[in-house]
């Protein structure tokens, strides 16, 4: 089983690590005891998300997609992030090991709840 | 950048001096060892000179060694072999909670074949408990398999105590002692077993060359059916030039052994000691245990195992999270669950493995990189609140 | 003296460039296949391109191919997986009267286990009896295992023909191409066979790696039980060193297969002419059918194989007297007897087994030096009389 | 398994191979079908072998034993040639391998039965 660069990278040098205080939509996917744990925060503006956050405890190819993720929705409007889906997120990564894709349904998932998070608050 | 190699548990690397030892073995002396030409003599005289430093070191009897491909062969020989020849006295089987998949699967698979199977707890240490053990026996017991050191952990497990009970049961007594075996002094009939596996591969010999002791008297089933190689019991043409190195192998990893034990112990306290000082919330797993001079298991606590492994790589240190068979798979390991480990710590557990390669200046550097690792990928876990 | 190696049906010199491509895989790329680090990614990428070479040469995929520990272990693995995964469907096994011990043993072993086997008779040319075959063939018929070369006379198997017959009765259909692999072009989907066990030994290869394919959507019990290697199913760490040397000497043997097998086939001729026409009273086994290119079975009536082998082999010359395997007991080959051959005659039978690396002038130094032997020891012997 | 060099000496360079004619006493053991024959031929004058011939189709070791075996009782006595057992064939060519052990009695038994022919002529 062996990583694409561009994993490696994602995983060495993640983007948009931390936290948000206050965000406008937060969702948290997974559970330590699995694994694979996620945290997603989001500032949104306008309908548009102006700066993502995340927080994983997880595999390599879970903090990548992670990773790759944030750079995805970064400046996009609620309803393009929404479209996002764990293929798009492989594909972004150039690849994962079969074993490791449902690491990046964990991205999607995580996604979604943060949006569902703020569409629940508006 | 400097590479160092801490996963000497998976997998060694080939001695020099064992390489040069097969050279002769693969175009020059190329007979059939079972062949009655001059050829197949030569062939025969090395083989046969192989098989008698394996024994004289194991202190056993040349008719009671059979070579075999892997060590996870080995342990199914034994395991299988023993179920099939004595399953007319009984149909109950004795293992631990923390064997090797080699042994564990082929237990389970047996189960399936109508066996019964006792998995023996282990203690918060990794240590099987001999109370347990011995309220497990039943008179249909008819082996007990059990590891001799844990690959995981390195912990050490009393084969001894349990070979009396074992005997006094007159049960016969399987040893997984690949992990033991060219690493710390191991005499299958001092221990008291009846069988015993090990592994060239994890003792700077080459892969694909494992053994067996089978002990003169038991019966022993076959698992794969053939020639006469190996007294019928592993037939196949004999992987020469690999069981020339394994005995070279075992020749050099016996030698001077105490010392050898020593220097690597003190290197692992050493790595431990500056591990638990610059890393806070990290937790030695065994340590209270005996273990294998050369083994440290490390919870990382916050962290999942896969990412630290990667982290480390990245600094040319090569680790192992759970065992190298387990790491297709995702699930926590066994070993660790079975010893009280919470999951999420199991999860973000390293497998630290010393080699005769390794240098003060390997361990130096380790403990230089691997703080820096771990405090990066903290922050990225949603766990860690400083 | 010159020694001339006329055994290479029992084993094969390694090719000197098959163990230069091994020898970085023992002391640089150490790793296990299956660790993550960068160490073990190397030996990954290593299996992974020995894999790949492998199975474009067999026209198979990638995943179409174990790698085991000896061809008999890939018999094994075939036909008891096959039993095993399939007892469901039937119990019924067809095979030949006239295969090598790996399988022959394999099946008597689960007659033991409640299969029942047809064994199918060979004419006297030492070819299968396919009308036999189809006969044999019941409703519980689950599967056909048949060799594609015999080891003992170098006869070709008509595959072909019969995986006609077994896809249309939807029975699994396994070759031991052990003797053909790397001799002849042998590529199993043509040949249209389900299942094929190879060994790296019989074509210049080393000892102690083997492989065998499985076609995608054919299930496969175990034989062996473990980690994770090879598809789990056949776990224990992976011989790479063997493995890359299997690939390449797959690689160096399948070049200019055509040209090689004609020179092998000629220098063969030119050995049987000069036999018959020098010794009196000797017949070429199988020589009416398709043979490998360099096997020769020759019985020299009025004598006993151990005393030619013996007799030659003191003039430098290496041959076997049945296969390999049988040499330490002391029947008459069941191969040679399947074909009606006089059990006196079969007790006189010598196998000549050229390779790559037999000159012409070998062969002009056997057929000075046999008629030789075989006169001196026909004078000893109480049948022969002038 | 491999042969002493006394075994290779006596296989290659066989003592007494031949036939006699007119022999006193002559003993045939084994069968061709079996792998192994043994013919000896004696000739005994005053009760002790002045001549002794043989012809062996088998392995090696047969050949060896029916050779070592010959030089054993050439001018003993008939009781002293009775004497010789298998053992004593062994132990002459340096050892058997144990799959081997039964071409040495093919020789006691053709020797004994040589002898008991000359017996029942006399
Ligand atoms: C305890 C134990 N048993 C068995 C094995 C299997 O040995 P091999 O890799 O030679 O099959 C290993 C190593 O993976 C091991 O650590
Ligand atoms: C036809 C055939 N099948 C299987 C085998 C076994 O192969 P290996 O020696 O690699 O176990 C041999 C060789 O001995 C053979 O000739
Ligand atoms: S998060 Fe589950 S393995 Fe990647
Ligand atoms: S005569 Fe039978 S094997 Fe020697």
């Amino acid at each position: 089983m062996e990583y694409t660069k561009k994993v490696m990278d994602h995983f060495m040098n993640p983007r948009n690590v931390g936290v948000i205080e206050n965000p406008d939509g937060y969702g948290k996917i997974g559970s330590p005891s699995c694994g694979d744990m996620m945290e997603i925060f989001l500032k949104i503006e306008d309908g548009i998300i102006k700066d993502v956050k995340f927080r994983t405890f997880g595999c390599a190819s879970a903090i990548a997609s992670s990773s790759v993720t944030t750079e995805m929705i970064l400046n996009k409007t609620v309803e393009e992030a929404l479209q996002v889906t764990n293929k798009a997120v492989v594909e972004a990564l150039d690849g994962l090991p079969a074993a490791k894709v449902h690491c990046s349904v964990l991205a999607e998932e995580a996604i979604k709840a943060a949006i569902e998070d703020y569409l629940s608050k508006k | 950048m400097r590479r160092v190699y801490l996963d000497n548990n998976a997998t060694t690397k080939t001695d020099e001096r064992v390489l040069e030892a097969m050279l002769p073995y693969f175009c020059e002396v190329y007979g059939n060892a079972h062949s009655m030409h001059s050829f197949g003599q030569e062939a025969g005289r090395a083989l046969d000179s192989a098989r008698e430093t394996v024994s004289n070191i194991l202190k056993i009897e040349k008719s009671e060694l059979i070579f075999t491909g892997t060590g996870v062969e080995s342990n199914n020989l034994a395991i299988r072999g023993i179920a099939r020849a004595y399953k007319r006295r009984g149909n109950h089987i004795i293992t631990s909670a923390i064997e090797h998949p080699g042994a564990k699967n082929t237990c389970q698979d047996l189960e399936r074949e109508g066996f019964e199977v006792s998995y023996i707890p282990v203690d918060k240490n990794g240590v099987v408990i001999v109370e347990e053990l011995k309220k497990a026996i039943r008179k249909e017991t008819i082996l007990v398999t059990l590891m001799h050191a844990n690959n995981e952990t390195g912990v050490v497990q009393p084969i001894e105590e349990i070979s009396k009970i074992t005997r006094e049961n007159k049960i016969v007594f399987h040893t997984d002692a690949v992990q033991t075996v060219g690493k710390i002094p191991v005499y299958p009939k001092e221990l008291g077993v009846d069988l015993m596996s090990f592994s060239a591969h994890k003792f700077n010999g080459p892969k694909g060359t494992a053994g067996l002791f089978v002990k003169n008297g038991i019966r022993l089933g076959k698992v794969i059916t053939g020639g006469g190689q190996e007294r019928k019991i592993r037939p196949g043409t004999t992987n020469l030039a690999g069981v020339v190195g394994m005995a070279k192998a075992l020749e050099l990893a016996t030698a001077n052994m105490e010392e050898k034990m020593k220097e690597e112990e003190e290197l692992r306290s050493f790595f431990e000691t500056e591990m638990v000082a610059r890393i806070p919330e990290i937790k030695i797993n065994g340590k209270e245990a005996t273990r294998l001079p050369g083994t440290s298991s490390i919870s990382f606590r916050h962290l999942e195992g896969e990412s630290i492994l990667l982290g480390l790589d990245y600094k040319g240190i090569a680790v192992s999270s759970g065992s190298a068979c387990s790491s297709d798979d995702l699930q926590a390991s066994h070993v660790l669950l079975a010893m009280g480990i919470e999951v999420v710590d199991a999860h973000g557990t390293i497998r630290f493995s010393l080699g005769k390669f390794n240098t003060r200046e390997d361990i130096e550097y380790v403990i230089e990189e691997a703080p820096k690792v771990i405090e990066k990928l903290r922050t990225i876990s949603p766990l860690w609140n400083e």
